[in-house]
């Protein structure tokens, strides 16, 4: 049995991790399709052949399950994630709180960050940084990237001297440093819930769910700096 | 074949069989559509010269969403469609879609130009032979526009490898089914560190679309010297 | 089967008012350029739309603005070779040739390939395309595929004007075999007084885009006053018999009881042909020349003696067998008196009977023919 | 105007801006290559043909990536145009060229097709009549080639107002500077129940690429129409 | 200024392997279609590189392969009517006609821009654009073109094929003046004997890409070798000179001491001029005629006697002012016992001294002409 699985496109390295475990330990097939959670929600309400929404936040997932899309008590949170301040490596720490001089670091440059509108990171992101005061230092300087692997690529190439990623993004590129972890409660807890799609049944979808929560896959997430939620 | 994974080598084989398909069906009709445009003049001709352009226009992932919320299978038309058995949402057969109408506008534009550089005094004197409309098409303006032709194809085509936006979005990006080239290197991107992976798939993508370009640059040529008489 | 038309049109600050009607055979359209010729003949085609018109061949309508009835070109059954040879260039010439053929309707009558590439001398250009040929040979290729489609039809704009005299008279009476043999209705332009004689049955003479003049050849051209118009070649045409082929290369033909010698024509004792008899090459004499090379004196009766503003007078003679023009000067005019009702001799050299004014028609345009008539000679005037 | 938000006008204002620019400043870039590529036979002639249509095959993410990592203020070439004054990075101008690489094979396509539909035996002419090459490309191929220019104009034009991968990419997307209509668009996108705002925007593209479009269709017959001589 | 070619070129399996020198005048090049004749003119622009070869007007060479040197079209200084006229479709006729002039040196001479369009008669057609014209308004505003670009080697292929007698009669003086006046080499493609007996001083006669006979006009068209080959108007050039105009519009012009009346010439008294005898037009007699139409009777002796394969015979005649051609019939030179040595009466009509044969050189292509010959009184011959 093949499960089919979308997943948001910033899980591909722990879905590539995970797939090879998944497939030897119960024998079911997993095809993942990768691409941004708003894009994946939307082709799920247009009949998707997916099995399970392995979203990277919890808005497309309301959505959908406000549309009745999600298999009954299938939601489970399954990850959370920091949210970092990265410069490109070797980056020097800093305490990131209401005193940080953010302008003062970035000069001239730009603070690369997700869209700030509409990407989770970049929503995550100013949500921080307003509640830090700091937002209005630097929104002149904000250069938004479609993405937050875009966001991060522009700092690891050194265009912009600072930006605000994913704890697990700086995780995974050696060409930048975090420089400090914004506080827990200065943004909305980020979140990547997880869920079969309702009519979607089999022995295979049921077993991915579980190995999910399980724990060879929370040594994967952890690997790439996620939080395990739950489970 | 070690060099690329199984999942890339199924997705460039994705690719060359979405790019080609889009090309191939997408090429009657834009042969069609260029010369209405070039050579009549009808109500709707100026909306239909918009509605060919429109993919151009837009943002690609604007066209993948209009094209899923017409063709997905909860869709009106996707519905009706699923019913006699087409099927596009999700398949390969919906990244060709895709693919073709991001190139159509394209294709029509090369063809078109082809077209009405065509001296219509020779389609006249084929007439004059005896040969109806249709047959002065296939024998006289068809082979005169054979180097368009071949200009729209190799652009569509090319374009049909690279396209990325519309197809992600209407077909998303399950490997082995919807996972064209581009969607691979666009997962890769979201891969910090896989720039070796993404370099091997560009290049890949690259020699494949060089080789078609190639092609066509000698078929172009063959045809035109024909043409010219050398 | 004959061919009337009438059009009218507006081209930009061109008005077309054409009409005529020509009986069966070769009608020329004749008339300084810009003045229709083509246009007529594209609407003939059904290239032109006119805004109102009517033609006809025979008992087909190809078009009636007042019936709204139009074919469209390729159900008129054509073959129009082009004042600019439109070849087809991505096509090899063999493939330009044969083009007419798919598309001839079954059971028409198709000429021989082989005959018309050989008469065209294009025998070795069948593998190229139209850019590698020269411009006579373009037109050449031209005037082959529009006859190998076998046409009810012929439209010919200029067809020989690119070629050299020795081509043309190659392919005249290729012409002329389609006008006497096999029927063709022809509509032929051309500059050249020499091929009206020797081809036109009907001439229109076109002028500002309307026919200024139309009618029999024989007529049009004998006609002092249209000939000033377009040429320097104004002539009569004469009707003669053949009566015998002589050893020493000569015909001898009979008009109206008196002997008339030409080069040796390949028609038969017996057949009917006209004869072009130019009025300059026509010398008039009071008493009958002794001594000398022309071999050709007919007596006649002066009918008109018209003088021009200038040296020259034109004089109209009877002759036998029909009548003639002469061109001399007013003082001779005056030094022989001639005057309405003298009779004079007119000395015209047998060689001065233009070899291509000999066509295959008994009455110009009016009676049935019978053959070629050209003399096939090449080296007959040496 | 409150019909959009300032925001959103500012978006259609620079897009309008991005667009005219790549078009225009690219145009006489286009009009050399195509003439090159149509006539000139040099040794890298088929490499360059293959660069020209490179932002057509790969993804629009890899050419704005590729254009970072060439043009980014850290890259040598970037870092020199930024020491002579000439910055692309997350400005207007970035977008624009972003914008023009991306139409570019377009515009070079629909140019060269009507350059090789030129009849040579018309410059021959000119030269004859002792205009230079330079003269006899303004005075003849140019003029007759016009109806190829305006095509690959509006092509590239509206592949402009279109363009949103590569050029988010290599400006990213800042207000006012280098928020194009797309990536406004796109950002609509990601948002729940924005698909009211998102129409509003396409709807806005649509209609000034239309116009173009329109535009270009009317020059384009006054020119063929000048040249068939109607 | 001379101009000399050597050229050496291949064209799929055609070779084309033409020398030739010219002396300054126009040289005309004759031949059958496919001969060659564009080729050498497209050598000669610079549009066709040859192999091999040079290509020299007067002192400036155009190229030479040996040195490596080649002069680009535009740096030729020329004005070439191509066979097809080739005009800017997306200029007007206008601006077609003065493309040439944009580009021309500073200091260069420019004809006279009303002039020439009066002459071609294109006034009327200056706003509209090349695909409004018939065919002829088209090759006479390609001749226009050339023109008025003021060249100084002007080439010109088969430049009035598309033309009617009346324009070419006007036209052709306009090239007479170009070779006697501004002195402008010329050369010049033709089908036509008449033009070139016109225009020529020099004729170069092409086959199959060689060029098979070249030397003065006079020489050439009176070679009976050379003529059968292209034409049915073989025919010699005598030298007269003017001597006064009559009131009766004839002008008495003086052969060798013996009296020649032609229609009015525009040339005045003492003039040298050249005459084109066609050898049809020559009849022979053995006494003086009396009581004809001819006015021009010269006394001759019979030189040479050549029979051809059919009935005719070609006389060559001493004649006063020089050699004429005689075209008559076997059977007449039988009649009459023609043998070389024989005194003879050439009768030749006045107005049998064809009008387009006034040429405005005395000696044929070798001596300074002086002035337009050509009679302008257009009804002159009614
Ligand atoms: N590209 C080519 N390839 C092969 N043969 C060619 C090519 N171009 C011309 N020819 C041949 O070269 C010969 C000379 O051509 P050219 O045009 O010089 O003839 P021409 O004397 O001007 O004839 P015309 O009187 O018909 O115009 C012709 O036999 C023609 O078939
Ligand atoms: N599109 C047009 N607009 C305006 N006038 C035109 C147009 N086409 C042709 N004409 C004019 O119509 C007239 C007739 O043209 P047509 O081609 O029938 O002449 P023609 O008798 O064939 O001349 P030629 O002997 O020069 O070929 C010409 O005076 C020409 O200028
Ligand atoms: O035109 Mo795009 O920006 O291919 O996806
Ligand atoms: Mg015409
Ligand atoms: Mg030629």
């Amino acid at each position: 049995e093949t499960v089919t699985v979308f997943a948001a496109a910033s899980l591909k390295t722990a879905m590539d991790g995970i797939a090879p475990l998944f497939e030897e330990a119960t024998g079911h097939e997993l095809s993942v399709s990768l691409a941004g959670s708003s894009v994946l929600a939307r082709q799920i309400q247009q009949g998707a052949p997916a099995d399970v929404y392995l979203s990277a936040n919890t808005e497309w997932m309301d959505v959908l399950e406000e549309d009745g899309l999600l298999a009954e008590g299938s939601r489970v949170d399954l990850l959370s994630n920091t949210l970092v301040l990265v410069a490109p490596a070797p980056a020097e720490p800093v305490e990131i709180g209401p005193d940080a001089d953010l302008a003062g670091m970035l000069g001239e440059g730009r603070l690369a960050m997700a869209m700030v509108a509409s990407v989770p990171a970049g929503i995550y992101g100013k949500a921080a940084l307003e509640s830090l005061g700091l937002w209005d230092d630097v929104a002149p300087q904000v250069a938004q990237a479609d993405n937050v692997r875009a966001a991060l690529a522009l700092v690891a190439l050194g265009e912009a001297p600072l930006g605000v990623v994913y704890g697990t993004d700086a995780h995974a590129e050696p060409r930048v440093g975090v420089v400090g972890t914004f506080p827990e409660d200065s943004h909305a807890p980020i979140t990547y819930p997880v869920a079969r799609i309702a009519g979607q049944e089999g022995a295979g979808i049921d077993a991915f769910l579980q190995f999910l929560q399980g724990p060879e896959a929370a040594e994967v997430f952890e690997g790439q700096g996620f939080v395990r939620l739950g489970g | 074949m070690g060099w690329l994974s199984p999942e890339a080598w199924q997705a460039v084989a994705l690719s060359l069989r979405v790019a080609l398909w889009a090309t191939l069906v997408s090429l009657p009709f834009g042969i069609f559509i260029a010369f209405a445009l070039a050579r009549w003049r009808f109500p709707g001709r100026g909306l239909l010269n918009g509605l060919v352009h429109l993919p151009l226009i837009l943002p690609p992932v604007v066209t993948g969403y209009l094209l899923l919320l017409t063709l997905g299978t909860r869709a009106p038309v996707g519905g009706f469609l699923q019913d006699i058995g087409v099927v596009f949402a999700f398949r390969w057969t919906g990244a060709a879609l895709a693919a073709g109408i991001m190139a159509f506008p394209l294709m029509v534009r090369a063809i078109r130009l082809s077209i009405e550089a065509v001296d219509v005094k020779l389609e006249q004197a084929a007439g004059t032979l005896g040969a109806p409309r249709g047959m002065v098409f296939l024998t006289v303006t068809l082979p005169l526009i054979l180097p368009g032709i071949v200009a729209g194809a190799v652009l569509a085509f090319a374009k049909a490898m690279g396209e990325f936006g519309a197809t992600i979005t209407f077909v998303s990006n399950i490997p082995g089914q919807t996972q064209t080239l581009p969607s691979a290197i666009y997962a890769f991107l979201q891969v910090p560190g896989a720039e070796g992976e993404v370099a091997k798939l560009v290049l890949v993508s690259v020699v494949i679309a060089l080789a078609a370009l190639a092609l066509a640059e000698w078929v172009g040529r063959a045809v035109a010297a024909r043409v010219a008489g050398r | 089967m004959s061919l009337e038309v009438a059009l009218k049109h507006r081209l930009g600050d061109f008005r077309l008012e054409a009409e005529f009607a020509a009986p069966e055979g070769v009608t020329v359209l004749f008339g300084r350029s810009g003045s229709g010729k083509t246009s007529v003949v594209n609407a003939v085609a059904g290239l032109l739309r006119p805004e109102a018109g009517r033609v006809s061949v025979g008992a087909r309508v190809l078009q009636d603005s007042s019936r709204g009835l139009w074919l469209p070109p390729h159900r008129r059954r054509l073959g129009y070779v082009f004042q600019e040879a439109r070849l087809f260039p991505h096509l090899t010439v063999g493939q330009n040739l044969r083009f007419g053929r798919w598309f001839a309707p079954r059971g028409a009558v198709l000429p021989d390939e082989g005959r018309v590439i050989e008469m065209l001398g294009i025998g070795a250009l069948l593998k190229r395309r139209p850019g590698q040929l020269s411009g006579g040979e373009r037109q050449r290729v031209a005037i082959g595929r529009a006859l190998l489609a076998g046409p009810e039809l012929l439209l010919a704009d200029e067809p020989l004007a690119a070629l050299d005299e020795a081509r043309k008279a190659e392919i005249l009476p290729y012409f002329e075999r389609l006008r006497d043999e096999a029927m063709v209705p022809v509509l032929y332009v051309t500059h050249s007084p020499a091929e009206v004689a020797r081809l036109a049955t009907t001439v229109v003479v076109m002028e500002d885009g309307r026919v200024r003049v139309a009618g029999p050849a024989a007529e049009v051209m004998s006609d002092p006053h249209v000939m000033p118009l377009g040429s320097a070649e104004a002539g009569a045409v004469l009707v003669a018999r053949v009566v015998a082929h002589h050893a020493d290369g000569l015909s001898e033909l009979e008009a109206g009881g008196h002997a008339l010698w030409v080069p040796r024509v390949a028609a038969a004792p017996g057949t009917e042909l006209r004869l072009r008899i130019r009025a300059q090459d026509v010398m008039l004499a009071l008493g009958r020349p002794e001594g000398i090379s022309a071999l050709n004196v007919l007596p006649c009766t002066v009918s008109e003696v018209r003088r021009g503003e200038g040296p020259g007078a034109m004089v109209q003679l009877q002759a036998p067998g029909g009548r003639i023009l002469s061109r001399i000067t007013g003082r001779s005019a005056e030094a022989l008196g001639l005057v309405p009702g003298l009779r004079v001799h007119a000395v015209l050299k047998a060689v001065s009977v233009a070899r291509d004014s000999v066509g295959g028609r008994g009455e110009a345009g009016h009676a049935k023919g019978a053959g070629d008539a050209a003399p096939r000679s090449p080296s007959g005037r040496g």
